[in-house]
């Protein structure tokens, strides 16, 4: 891997340069949190920013996204706007690169969503990295490095940003700026390193995730998730904002006085009584505990089996999503906790 | 095919939904050439008020007995009967006060209001559609969005039932990616319970929802009162918010 | 003695009916009933924080929506204090035209014309005569369209709030309106040609007396705080604080809605009263719109109230485009609403709705909880003098022929373009 | 003008779409039973009614165009290509969309999906077939495929229950099997109130009697209702059936068919990818699994 250095006035010119590449979007403030939004100038973009409210999941996989129009005689045919469009994300944090990555292997392998990928390949992203808050806990599970995902990652070392170039198109961007970028030197090195230290120590929030699939299936019965099915709202803002929940729902309809109609996906979340539905009437996960539990389940136990690891970053967004204060690492611990047999 | 035969009534309510029909200013005259409108007392002076009818559109709640009857006689008369709009799905801001000491005590409150002449008056405690008659499907909101109406009339005319969100406005609120204005500014916001479909409206503008189109289906009211209650909202005030629009919705 | 009964008002908001009693030539009883069913709203007000209550007023009527919620926005703010900033004036004065706009082009439109030309809908009428309909849902989807942007929703604004708004509406959006009413500008035009070519319905002639919002230096719909009453050269001011002198509101017995007069006149509000009580603004293009209508003020005739509408339309759409202007030049900030510091007191406000004047006024306790509240709608302002009116046409009409009478009342009271749901409030009794 | 397919084939970025459904035509539909008709369909386009394949057991998703997409068994078997056999009962939404289609009306199909029966295990044992109800829906695939390579198979069993004669699918072609020594065809009905039954009267479980089954070198493939599967998994495990012999059908929720949408989601395996065939031993390892 290439790895640069760019002076940090010159960050400006970077962006400028690199608009040639698309279009630039990035975390702009909006009364006081973050989203990521098409910038209409640059200086709006805001790189030292706690965490966006939905994650950068919305440009690969759309709240709503029409699949196919339907006309009589023409059968599906596939919607393809917007897909080709070329967009820069400026400023992702490495638990949300992390998390696309999971994305991708989800939308990749035996039947791959064409969708999804076509933006994939089409939005480039500039990472950037950043330190803990009180809610991340993206250290825990894994996901405060990211070493592939992004076609830059900039990490700030002071007087420079030292800039890992992730793929050809990244090397591209540094390319075009001419002369912008400079190698780097044994002093940046140290710069670095002491940069990672220092996030390191900086984490408030620690849980344990080894062997935390094993404490699943043991815990599977506790009363918890009884507990958690009766504070939870069902309101899916968890989901909404997950990084990695990838849920959807599709619904056909059609056009007033036609047969002609499109196919539509939008996100959905495991937590509403529909999610297990099926035709006979019959609900597979009826009760709002089994749902809960089923998506800490799925997240932290599930993906493992499939992927090898859990699906959580570590993002805290859920966290502070949820109006109940539902927060995944108190469950951790409290799942992990040791219990006097006998005050059972 | 022949069209289907549609009749659009209001009962007691602010006429919101029938207007929302009227303000389809695109679709209006592709939907009057579609379905054969029969009975439209607020559009039309020409009224078959007898003919059978595949589909009735009725909004507002019953407040009187001659609303009773008058919808009894639609129920009748109709293939389907479609309830539109919040006062028609739950009762609306009329029966917000169902089942407290005042509205049952309906001629002192009408006197209250008219004077002597109130208690001849032919009032009732407001009431949905379903509580009267079976209603067969509904499109809540306060008013109906348009393009849930125009989807319903899409599906129906299709054959199919139509399909609506189950989910709470918060889904769709941070579908839009907005603010949450119960957790970051504590305001009193009906969004976790509210029913969605309204693409959370309020919130979107700062503004706090106040539960206009009725209960979620999964609604878990008691969760989310104690949760405002530790944010300094007293039980009685999130009770009279949480029923503004359907009392009979969350407990 | 024989008696006319209308049932059941057609292509009016809410329900209504005409009863009249002939005893030979001679006109007995005439009532205007009104049964739509009582929501008794302002008694389910009491108890209410000040945050809840324009969202419960605003359902009292769907047309008149955006008029209720910014009533009731002001008489809290006259009850607390609370002074908006000249942009939120701006705003909520644009919200309104665009009600206003939306009102008249589904009145004149989709019920009055149609009413003119003997067609019993719009619908009926599109089929022959395309163009008009169009046009008229041309405007009135411009009037939403104002509405939605600056209120959030066409139908029951959300976005208007104690203190200001939700949301300022975006640059980009006031000029996509602006554009709108560009478009619509241009139509005026057309709308007057539409409304010169109708046939004459001169069948009530009564001196009548006017009420509407006295404002101060433009003629605003929603600033002002006296109305004045004009009346054969006769003119009184009452201010906002002493609106019962003006209400006095009697209920009757065979209607929800109740009655008022003006030191025992019965009076008319609306979009003539307006235009009778601010002539101001009759200059220009409106003056000519009005010759072309043969139009004199102060008016003899109800039925008028149909082209002062029209011109009305016209002059909402003008007086829209400046706002606009206005806006833009001055640069839109997205503002937060004031904050609102409750205390007990009592506040009262008048705005012009589409219909005419609309009063609220609020009681309440130092935390912000409603303990009365009195809502007084132009419908139930027009009752009594809409029965004048009809009693008027009866005794005008020389054949005694029902179906004439019957179709004339009905024509006057759409020329009313009454919102009977909104006539049906309730007000304790004093 | 260009089909669909093709219209897809050649956009360069989606080429390859799995969500993309073929055209269908229906070419008959049979009621079988009150609000269970068999739909048979074939491709507009040949090569696909030519190249189409599937394992017993797999399922299409299948769209209705206007009223959405659902997953459905393939009742036919791959011996007998060409068509495909749909059974499918009247429900809700979609399936009230297809109960409105006439012959030669065109619905979507994609697919095969799902993991469909072992057949490679399966081959050389002895086969047992057991369903209740609409449970017969994805077996008769597999039971037509080995009656169509019967030489592949030892001995074939097949125990399927109604509550009345006139409730059982497929009825005609099963009562043909009875008399066939290459299968031992037990059915049976709860009662029979016309009194024209020839065969069984009884529960379903009651079928053990007549059949001789050698736990150790059967496959048995269950399905039916979940009272079908309480009562016949505790029959075979009495039997003592190594519980990777019992291989059950299972149904979710499913918006995809293909591992994406998350809706069939049981434990960490997904019903579209994984199964919706399952041995009996992943059903006591998952939670929630029936
Ligand atoms: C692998 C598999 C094979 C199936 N095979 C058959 C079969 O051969 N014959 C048959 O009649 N039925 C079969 N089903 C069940 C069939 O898919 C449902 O009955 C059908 O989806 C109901 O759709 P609906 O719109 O009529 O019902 P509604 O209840 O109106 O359902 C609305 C939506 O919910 C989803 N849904 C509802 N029920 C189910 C369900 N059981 N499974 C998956 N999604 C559901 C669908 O996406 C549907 O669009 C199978 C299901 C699965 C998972
Ligand atoms: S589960 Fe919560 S913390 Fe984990 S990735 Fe999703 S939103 Fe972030
Ligand atoms: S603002 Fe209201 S609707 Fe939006 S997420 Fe928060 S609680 Fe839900
Ligand atoms: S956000 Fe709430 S109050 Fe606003 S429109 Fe939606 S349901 Fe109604």
């Amino acid at each position: 891997m290439k790895i640069l250095k760019l002076p940090k006035e010159k960050l400006d010119l970077f962006a400028s340069v690199v608009q040639q590449f698309g279009e630039l979007h990035a975390p702009v403030e909006q009364d006081g949190r973050y989203v990521f939004k098409r910038l209409t100038r640059w200086s709006d973009a805001r790189l030292e920013y706690d965490r966006t409210i939905l994650p950068p999941k919305k440009y690969f996989l759309p709240p709503r996204e029409a699949l196919f129009r339907y006309r009589p005689g023409e059968g599906f045919v596939p919607n393809t706007d917007g897909l080709d469009q070329r967009i820069i994300l400026f400023g992702v944090h490495a638990c949300d690169v992390y998390a696309i990555n999971i994305l991708d292997r989800v939308f990749a392998g035996k039947y791959k969503d064409p969708y999804y990928q076509a933006r994939r390949k089409n939005i480039a992203i500039i990472g950037i990295d950043c330190l803990p808050d009180k809610q991340c806990f993206c250290r825990s599970m894994r996901a405060d490095f990211v070493d592939h995902g992004f076609d830059l990652f900039f990490y700030d070392t002071g007087d420079y940003y030292q800039a890992l170039v992730g793929t050809a198109l990244g090397d591209d961007m540094v390319l075009a700026t001419g002369n912008l970028f400079e190698p780097v030197d044994a002093a940046e090195i140290d710069d670095y390193k002491r940069r990672s230290w220092n996030k390191r120590r900086a984490f408030q929030v620690d849980v344990e995730i080894r062997d935390l699939p094993e404490i699943f299936e043991m815990e599977y019965q506790s009363e918890i998730w009884d507990e958690l099915g009766e504070k939870c709202l069902s309101c899916g803002s968890c989901s909404m904002v997950c990084p990695t929940c990838y849920c959807y729902d599709v619904a056909d309809d059609v056009e007033l006085g036609s047969r002609a109609g499109k196919r539509t996906r939008l996100w959905d979340s495991c937590l509403f009584a529909s999610h297990a539905l099926v035709g006979s009437g019959e609900n597979f996960r009826g009760s709002r505990s089994s749902r809960i539990k089923y998506r800490f389940y799925h997240k932290q136990r599930g993906f493992v089996a499939e992927y090898g690891r859990p699906s959580c970053v570590g993002c805290g967004r859920c966290v502070s999503a949820c109006p109940v204060h539902i927060d995944v690492v108190q469950v951790i611990d409290r799942l992990r906790r040791v219990e006097d047999v006998a005050s059972r | 095919m022949s069209k289907p035969t549609v009749g659009i009534f209001g009962l007691t309510g602010c006429a919101g939904d029938q207007l929302v029909i009227l303000n389809c200013e695109d679709q209006l005259l592709d939907l009057v050439s579609l379905i054969d409108i029969r009975d439209f007392l607020m559009a039309s002076s020409e009224n078959n008020q007898d003919c059978q009818l595949d589909l009735a559109l009725v909004e507002g709640a019953v407040l009187s007995n001659r609303d009773a009857e008058t919808l009894r006689a639609i129920r009748k008369r109709s293939k389907l009967l479609v309830a539109l709009g919040t006062c028609a799905v739950w009762g609306g801001v009329a029966a917000m006060n169902r089942g407290a000491d005042r509205d049952a005590d309906r001629d002192a409150l009408l006197e209250e209001v008219y004077g002597d002449i109130g208690r001849g008056y032919d009032s009732t405690p407001a009431q949905a559609l379903h509580e009267v008659v079976p209603v067969d499907f509904n499109i809540t909101g306060c008013p109906i969005e348009k393009e849930h109406f125009l989807a319903a009339v899409a599906s129906l005319l299709n054959g199919d039932l139509p399909l609506y969100p189950e989910y709470p406005v918060c889904t769709e609120c941070r579908m839009r990616e907005n603010n949450c204005l119960l957790i970051e500014r504590g305001l009193l916001c009906c969004g976790p319970i509210t029913v969605g479909g309204c693409d959370a409206r309020c919130p979107d503008l700062r503004v706090p929802c106040v539960g206009c189109r009725g209960p979620a289906g999964d609604a878990n009211a008691g969760s989310l009162v104690a949760v405002m209650e530790e944010m300094g909202f007293s039980r009685p005030q999130l009770a009279a918010r949480l029923r503004t629009f359907a009392p009979g919705g969350v407990a | 003695m024989s008696t006319i009964v209308i049932e059941h008002l057609a292509r009016v908001e809410g329900h209504g009916g005409i009863t009249v009693e002939l005893q030979g030539d001679t006109v007995g009883d005439v009532r205007f009933d009104v049964f739509e069913g009582a929501r008794l709203l302002e008694p389910l007000l009491k108890g209410k924080r000040y945050d809840e209550v324009a969202p419960i007023v605003s359902r009292i009527c769907s047309i008149c929506s955006a008029a209720h919620t910014l009533t009731s926005l002001k008489a809290t703010e006259d009850a607390f204090g609370i002074r908006v900033s000249p942009q939120t004036d701006l705003l909520r004065e644009l919200l309104l035209r665009g009600e206003s706009i939306e009102s008249h082009a589904l009145h004149i439109f989709l019920l009055a014309v149609p009413d003119y030309l003997n067609y019993p809908s719009a619908i009926a009428l599109a089929a022959d005569k395309p163009a008009a309909v169009l046009l008229g849902l041309r405007l009135k989807k411009l009037g939403n369209l104002m509405q939605e942007t600056i209120g959030g929703r066409a139908v029951h604004p959300v976005n208007p709030v104690v203190g200001g708004f939700g949301k300022t509406p975006s640059l980009d959006q006031l000029i996509e309106l602006r554009s709108g009413l560009m478009q619509a500008s241009a139509d005026s035009d057309a709308v007057i040609d539409l409304m010169a070519a109708l046939p004459a319905a001169d069948f009530c002639r009564s001196e009548t007396y006017y009420a509407a919002l006295r404002s101060p230096n433009v003629d605003s719909y929603y600033s002002g705080d006296e109305v004045m009453v004009v009346s054969a050269g006769n003119r009184a001011i009452v201010p906002a604080a002493d609106y019962r002198s003006l209400t006095n509101e009697k209920a009757v017995a065979h209607s929800h809605a109740k009655h008022s007069t003006f030191r025992g006149n019965p009076f008319m509000v609306g979009s003539l009263a307006r235009l009778t009580v601010n002539p101001r603004r009759l200059t220009g293009k409106l003056a000519v719109a009005m010759k072309r209508l043969k139009l004199t003020l102060p008016a003899d005739n109800p039925m008028d109230n149909n082209k002062a509408q029209a011109l009305e339309l016209i002059n909402d759409v003008e007086r829209s485009l400046e706002i606009i202007e206005q806006l833009l030049r001055e640069g839109v900030k997205d503002e937060r609403a004031m904050p609102a510091k409750p205390r007990a007191g009592t506040g009262t406000a008048i705005v012009e709705a589409p219909r005419g004047l609309l009063i609220h006024c609020y009681t309440y306790d130092e935390e912000g909880r409603i303990v009365s509240a009195d809502v007084i709608t132009p419908t139930a302002l027009n009752a009594a003098s809409m029965e004048q009116h009809f009693r008027r046409a009866v005794e005008q009409c020389p054949e005694r022929d029902e179906a004439v009478i019957a179709r004339r009342l009905g024509m006057i009271a759409r020329a009313y373009d009454p919102c009977i749901s909104c006539s049906v409030h309730l007000v304790r009794k004093r | 003008m260009l089909l669909a397919d093709e219209v897809s084939s050649h956009h360069p970025v989606l080429s390859d779409n799995p969500y993309q459904p073929h055209m269908a035509r229906i070419v008959r539909i049979y009621k079988m039973v009150e609000n269970n008709h068999l739909f048979t369909l074939r491709f507009l386009e040949d090569h696909l009614a030519h190249s189409f394949r599937h394992q017993p057991g797999q399922f299409i998703m299948l769209s209705i165009p206007g009223a959405g997409e659902m997953p459905i068994s393939i009742s036919s078997s791959p011996s007998r290509p060409e068509v495909l056999e749909l059974c499918v009962r009247r429900v809700g939404r979609v399936t009230n969309a297809l109960y409105r289609l006439r012959t030669n009306d065109v619905v979507g199909v994609r697919g095969p999906y799902g993991n469909g029966y072992p057949m490679q295990e399966i081959i050389g044992n002895d086969l047992l077939l057991a369903a209740g109800g609409l449970g017969m829906a994805p077996l008769r695939s597999l039971l037509w495929y080995a009656l169509d390579h019967r030489d592949k198979f030892n001995n074939i069993t097949l125990m399927y229950g109604a509550k009345r004669p006139e409730d059982m699918l497929f009825r005609e072609e099963l009562t043909a099997l009875v008399d066939r020594t290459d299968i031992n065809c037990l059915l049976t009905v709860d009662a029979d109130p016309s009194a024209t039954w020839k065969n069984h009267i009884g529960r379903l479980p009651s079928l053990f009697d007549h059949a001789k089954i050698d736990p150790m070198r059967t496959y048995a493939a269950v399905c039916g209702p979940p009272v079908v599967y309480k009562f016949i998994l505790q029959r075979l495990l009495e039997l003592s059936f190594p519980k990777n012999h019992i291989l059950m059908s299972l149904e979710r929720r499913m918006k995809c068919g293909i591992g994406k949408c998350g809706h069939c989601g049981i434990g960490y395996k997904y019903t579209c990818l994984q199964g919706p065939i399952f041995t009996y031993w992943d059903a006591i390892n998952l939670p929630e699994m029936i």
